[in-house]
């Protein structure tokens, strides 16, 4: 029973989508099946925010390390949540957009949200410069190829691959830095792209098929869970 | 008399500093990595924070010329007649608005001073807040005259990713019965003579991550056969060539595909010569982030074949 | 030790507080306290973030966690706004649509919508540790419509299609070989080069699946055209860095420019 | 008398037109002197839209001969529709030049009849009216018999790999580099005698890239507890730590030794991203372990590992399936799995049927996508370069077989 009707919900919704494709009149039932899908996905956000608030209740009752910061959490959580569903502030009635200009929960995106989602991933720009000047070394031939071609597109980002390359006449201009960054781009790299492309596609072509015909189960997790 | 040599003046040492700024900073590494002493990864931290700010303060800036995938968006839009029906979907977060933000405003602002109607909506639930940047700065800002519902339109955003899209690619109003405002679809002018995203002229996904640009061709794109195009964040670009030209008919990457985009439209008609150009302003800090990125390279490599070679001796 | 947190503490909490008045009394607009308050905490977060590189410290450690609680609420308001009272609740009631001002959808087969309610309730039984088993089934319904809806798409887009593109002539405006040498060059539009880009495409993709292709051992011919497939890749690879490269310090860009901004206020 | 009705047709799809969103039709018969005539479309043609579920149908019209895109006379089509054999109604318009146009939304029970209008500025050209038509539907959608097929071949190889492997037959796997120096690495953590350091990436169980990882693991685990090495290995996910924990204690019991495990080699740190690199770039600085293996499903934390990992000089082996995250791997690592390779890794060492037969599958699918491409490109390019018929035959069929649109 704990593996069966996954099993079988499993094949059947898969089936279907499948074969919605290819059989037109099925169209409708494989839209449906879709639309149930994004509702279901939307409960997973609940679950989301629901696991969040017993992991963190978890460490403040455990006084687990750091469990003061999970006060942090929560009361981000709360509020903007709150501010969220019951739309405080918003210019407009109950039908108005969410993210409307003037409401709180837009105030929170815009002054706690775009702050610290964009910081977290400027930090990165920090660690590619350094990892560049410690750990991008050409160690063998294919790291090498790999730091010319990286070298390459970087000169023809910017001015300079243009200026030190301008003085090459046009019937050659395949050497100019920027001319050669875009071919990079669009032959060897195109290339190289469409194989693992290629690959992978092959790979969730099969991975699907092991999971609609059940023979792939490591989702379930074990049965005494 | 004065203020054109003022302004020049002060370019001037703008550039002078941060260049000086730079190769002072750069030799300094040089010289200390040389003499075989750790550099600290802090100082390097804080050297590139330096590299950046400076031409930031400075407002460097340089100009681009278009390559073929971006012009071929540009095109694109230039060849639509007016009154076609264009899709924008906001598929990023704010983590990558510097990036395609740029890229949003300047396609939103080129479709509709072309009176090219568009559909907003978004794959991230960010999507919608970052939706509302573009029309409080452009939409609502620059073209006062278009109304809500006729020259354009706000969906908003729904879950589901792929399979919001395997939906709207036959059917729209199953998917957004409302717009964002709650206003019925068939009550939206726009949607007078459009059911699905076949009928629409273009589709544009601006994003970077999942599901953006990838699943669009392959839920939307290639099942409808509907033309695609993409703007995108510098780290996946590359991975998207393998679709153009038959699958995507054009592609912005990065901060860079927003700036040619950019100077392609400034460049194109008088009206956008005070356009604001946030991507172009961008490309200065980042061409000098660039040079240092890459010194640092040479100087790690040069050091690593110098130990090594001391290494095989010894 | 304690006391040199307190020190750092007060020091901060004081220049926040100071640009928090300063942004308030030079700011223009209907609430300027307001405003000098967001853009100062947006700040505050931001610099907190970048303390990070320094090290560890604990106002990176409360931003981090404030983060990861105001994005697990902002996609539950949206999913519930958006999803949940835009598309299921028309279907189901026309009291609760008209509560929420959204048109009632009449459609016979409504009832259906029942299914993903169920299942998005058996979804959260995960947070029980009895009833946990039951979110199997839900999650089985996604893992279904995700491989189902893969399966023909990728098979369309990422093979058929691809395999369609790298079907290109090796020889373009061919004349022979007399019009192909007198009109050599390496103009980046040129016959040559274009011709040398189609080589390099059908030659790449083709190495580069074999390099990919596991049934047979790479030695003699398949072995050098397996070499040549790792040199794509990795100028593929190369070219990928690069751009992420330009991206990463976009993103700093972008966040040195709010600094210096809309908080600072140095440029304008 | 039938005359005069279509008139009123007119009249009334004009005045509906007027309220629609085209602007250009206004000022219809009023100045005969401007009124810019043009000629009507002709053999307006409506058939059944194929290989649908009976809610299209598909119109043609040879174009006005006054369409011609210089001079713009023709500013656009309206195409008018009758439902049931009630009146005409204004339901679409499409710019000049075009000749075709699907309708859409239709119903299966009624009948539909319809016309087409060319319009100039200020004047409109009425074509005849088209039979009446009732939609049909198809049950199989042949258009995409190709993909059908290339679908049903695919699959039938994976299943066929699978069931082989399932009754014992072994099934080739070619040598992967950097399987080979997983040896190589832990003996040299031996010597030095200091630590491993295992990172199975940040997903959790429900990602193949993590399960590949584990499975490395046990056999990285399996030499651990032979040579009595230490190892570490901080994880993201409590699934993961479980699973990890299993994998370690099961490869020590293998090899006799099973007082020697502890659970504390594996423990979990924490979900958030950044917070779990703090930790383990912590670890890396003090415990300076000789080999790093960083294996499985990284994001952008696989630039800043690696650099510290390459700081504190260990030697390190790293594979993802993830193509953004590979350069900084290959840069900065001693040997990478690259995408696909980090899989046959994985099935090769858990010799499971399933990874196995699929990899296999898999393989006759590119064998399939690269001699499609050989022979596709040898017949492009010899048919249109020294225009031979046979190889253009050949590129075309090629063509349309893979051509798969709806």
């Amino acid at each position: 029973m704990k593996r069966l009707v996954p099993l079988i919900i499993t094949f059947v919704v898969g089936t279907v989508l499948i074969l919605s494709v290819f059989i037109p009149p099925m169209e409708g039932l494989g839209e449906n099946f879709t639309l149930f899908f994004d509702i279901i996905a939307v409960f997973a956000f609940f679950l989301g925010g629901g696991n969040l608030v017993r992991v963190h209740f978890q460490k403040m009752s455990r006084k687990s390390d750091d469990w003061e910061f999970s006060i942090v959490t929560l009361v981000g959580f709360f509020v903007m949540l709150a501010a969220g569903l019951f739309k405080i502030g918003n210019p407009g009635d109950i039908a108005s957009s969410v993210t409307a200009d003037g409401s709180l929960f837009q105030a929170i995106y815009r002054s706690v949200f775009v702050p610290l989602s964009s910081t977290m991933y400027a930090l990165l720009a920090f660690f590619v410069a350094s990892a560049s000047y410690r750990a991008f070394r050409a160690k063998n031939r294919e790291a090498t190829l790999l730091l010319v071609a990286a070298f390459i597109i970087l000169l023809g980002s910017t001015p300079f691959g243009t200026m030190l390359t301008s003085w090459v006449p046009e019937s050659w201009s395949i050497f100019q830095i920027p001319n050669l960054a875009v071919w990079l781009m669009s032959s060897p790299n195109l290339a190289g792209q469409r194989a693992i492309i290629i690959g992978i596609g092959l790979g969730v072509v099969s991975i699907s098929l092991r999971l609609i015909l059940g023979l792939e189960r490591t989702y379930l997790g074990d049965d005494n869970a | 008399m004065l203020s054109p040599l003022m302004a020049i003046t002060v370019q001037d040492i703008g550039i002078t500093v941060s260049l000086v700024f730079i190769l002072l900073g750069l030799a300094w590494l040089a010289w200390r990595s040389f003499s075989g002493k750790e550099v600290d990864r802090r100082i390097i931290f804080l050297f590139i924070f330096f590299s950046v700010a400076m031409p930031v303060i400075f407002k460097i800036s340089f100009k681009f010329k278009a390559t073929p995938i971006v012009n071929a968006l540009y095109e694109k839009i230039e060849s639509l007649p007016n009154n076609s029906t264009v899709l924008i979907s906001y598929d990023f977060d704010p983590a990558m608005a510097p990036e395609v933000q740029p890229m949003a405003d300047a396609l939103s602002r080129h479709c509709l001073s072309r009176d090219i109607k568009i559909v907003y909506m978004c794959l991230f639930p960010t999507g919608q807040g970052q939706l509302e940047q573009t029309f409080s700065t452009v939409v609502r800002n620059e073209f006062p005259e278009k109304q809500d519902g006729i020259d354009f339109v706000n969906l908003g955003y729904k879950a589901g990713g792929e399979g919001v899209l395997n939906v709207i690619v036959t059917d729209f109003e199953k998917m957004f019965p409302t717009d964002v405002n709650s206003v019925p679809y068939s009550e939206i002018p726009i949607f007078d003579n459009i059911k699905s995203c076949k009928n629409l002229d273009l589709i544009i996904s601006i994003g970077g991550g999942r599901p953006g640009i990838k699943e669009w061709v392959l839920f939307v794109g290639d099942p409808g056969n509907i033309p695609m195009a993409a703007g995108v964040a510098a780290v996946v670009a590359p991975q998207l060539y393998p679709y153009y030209p038959n699958q995507i008919l054009g592609l912005l990457g990065g901060v860079k595909g927003a700036a040619e985009y950019e100077n392609r439209l400034r460049d194109s008609d008088p009206k956008f010569a005070d356009m604001p150009t946030p991507a172009t302003t961008m490309m200065g800090p980042q061409t000098l982030a660039h040079i240092v990125v890459m010194s640092f390279i040479i100087i790690g490599n040069i050091l690593f074949f110098r130990n090594r070679k001391r290494g095989e001796i010894s | 030790m304690k006391k040199t947190s307190m020190v750092v503490f007060a020091t901060i909490a004081s220049l926040f507080l100071l640009s928090w008045i300063v942004k308030g009394m030079f700011s223009e607009g209907s609430s300027p306290y307001l405003d000098g308050f967001l853009v100062t905490l947006a700040a505050f977060l931001t610099l907190a973030i970048m303390s990070f590189l320094y090290k560890d410290n604990p106002y990176y450690k409360f931003a981090e966690h404030l983060f990861v609680g105001v994005s697990a609420a902002y996609a539950m308001c949206l999913g519930f706004w958006s999803t949940i009272v835009g598309n299921l609740i028309p279907r189901l009631s026309s009291t609760v649509s008209d509560f929420f001002q959204v048109n009632y959808i009449e459609g016979d087969y409504n009832i259906f919508f029942v299914i993903p309610i169920i299942f998005g309730i058996l979804l959260l039984m995960r947070l029980s540790p009895k009833a946990g088993w039951l979110s199997r089934w839900p999650l089985a319904f996604i893992v279904g419509t995700t491989a189902g809806l893969n399966f023909v798409r990728y098979l369309r887009s990422d093979f058929i299609n691809q395999i369609n593109s790298t079907i290109i002539p090796l020889l373009i405006d061919w004349n022979g070989f007399g019009d192909f040498f007198s009109n050599m060059n390496f103009s980046a539009t040129g016959q040559l080069v274009m011709m040398f880009s189609n080589l390099v495409i059908f030659v790449g993709v083709v190495c580069g699946i074999i390099y990919f292709y596991f049934s047979k051992e790479h030695t003699g011919w398949f072995g050098r055209a397996s070499k040549v497939g790792i040199w794509i890749l990795m100028i593929t690879f190369g070219a990928s860095f690069g751009y992420t490269v330009m991206g990463r310090i976009s993103l700093l860009v972008g966040r040195i420019t709010f600094l210096f901004k809309d908080w600072l206020e140095i440029i304008s | 008398m039938k005359f005069i009705s279509i008139y009123f047709v007119l009249l009334v799809s004009l005045s509906v037109s007027a309220q629609t969103n085209d602007n250009d039709s206004t000022s219809l018969l009023v100045n005969d002197s401007l009124t810019i005539k043009i000629a009507p479309p002709t053999s307006v043609i409506v058939e059944d839209y194929k290989y649908d579920d009976a809610d299209n149908l598909q119109l043609h019209w040879v174009p006005s001969i006054d369409d011609m895109p210089q001079d713009g006379k023709v500013v656009r089509y309206r195409i008018y529709q009758s439902t049931n054999n009630g009146s005409f109604v204004l339901v679409d318009s499409v710019n000049f030049s075009v000749n075709m146009k699907k309708i859409e939304g239709l119903a299966i029970d009624s009948t539909y009849q319809f016309m087409v209008s060319a319009v100039s500025k200020n004047y409109e050209a009425k074509s005849n009216k088209t039979i009446t038509i009732q939609t049909e539907r198809e049950w199989i959608n042949f258009n995409l018999a190709s993909l059908f097929l290339i679908a049903l071949l695919i699959t039938s190889a994976v299943i066929y790999f699978i069931e082989t492997a399932r009754r014992g037959k072994e099934l080739f796997v070619r040598k992967i580099a950097g399987l080979e120096a997983v040896d190589e690495a832990i003996g040299r953590a031996t010597e030095m005698g200091r630590p491993i350091l295992f990172i199975p990436g940040i997903h959790d169980m429900d990602d193949v890239q993590t399960l590949a990882a584990i499975t490395i693991l046990g056999k990285v685990a399996r030499q651990v507890a032979d040579y009595d090495t230490k190892i570490r290995m901080p994880v993201a996910r409590s699934l993961v730590m479980t699973a990890a924990r299993e994998t370690i204690k099961t490869a020590y019991q293998t090899a006799g030794r099973p007082d020697a495990y502890n659970d504390d080699m594996v423990n979990y740190i924490t979900d958030e991203q950044f917070g779990y690199v703090a930790a383990v770039d912590g670890i890396m600085v003090r415990e300076k372990p000789a080999t790093i293996f960083l294996l499985g499903a990284f994001f952008a934390e696989s630039l800043i590992l690696a650099e510290t990992g390459n700081s504190v000089g260990a030697i390190q082996i790293a594979g993802t399936a993830r193509p953004a995250q590979l350069p900084f791997f290959i840069a900065a690592c001693d040997f990478t799995l690259i995408g696909e390779e980090l899989f046959a890794a994985s099935a090769y060492l858990s010799g499971e049927p399933k990874m196995l037969g699929s990899l296999k599958g898999q393989d006759v699918g590119k064998a399939i996508a690269m001699g499609v491409i050989i022979v596709g490109v040898i017949s492009i390019t010899l048919g249109e370069a020294y225009g031979i018929e046979f190889f253009s035959n050949i590129t075309s069929s090629i063509q349309s077989f893979f051509t798969v649109n709806k």
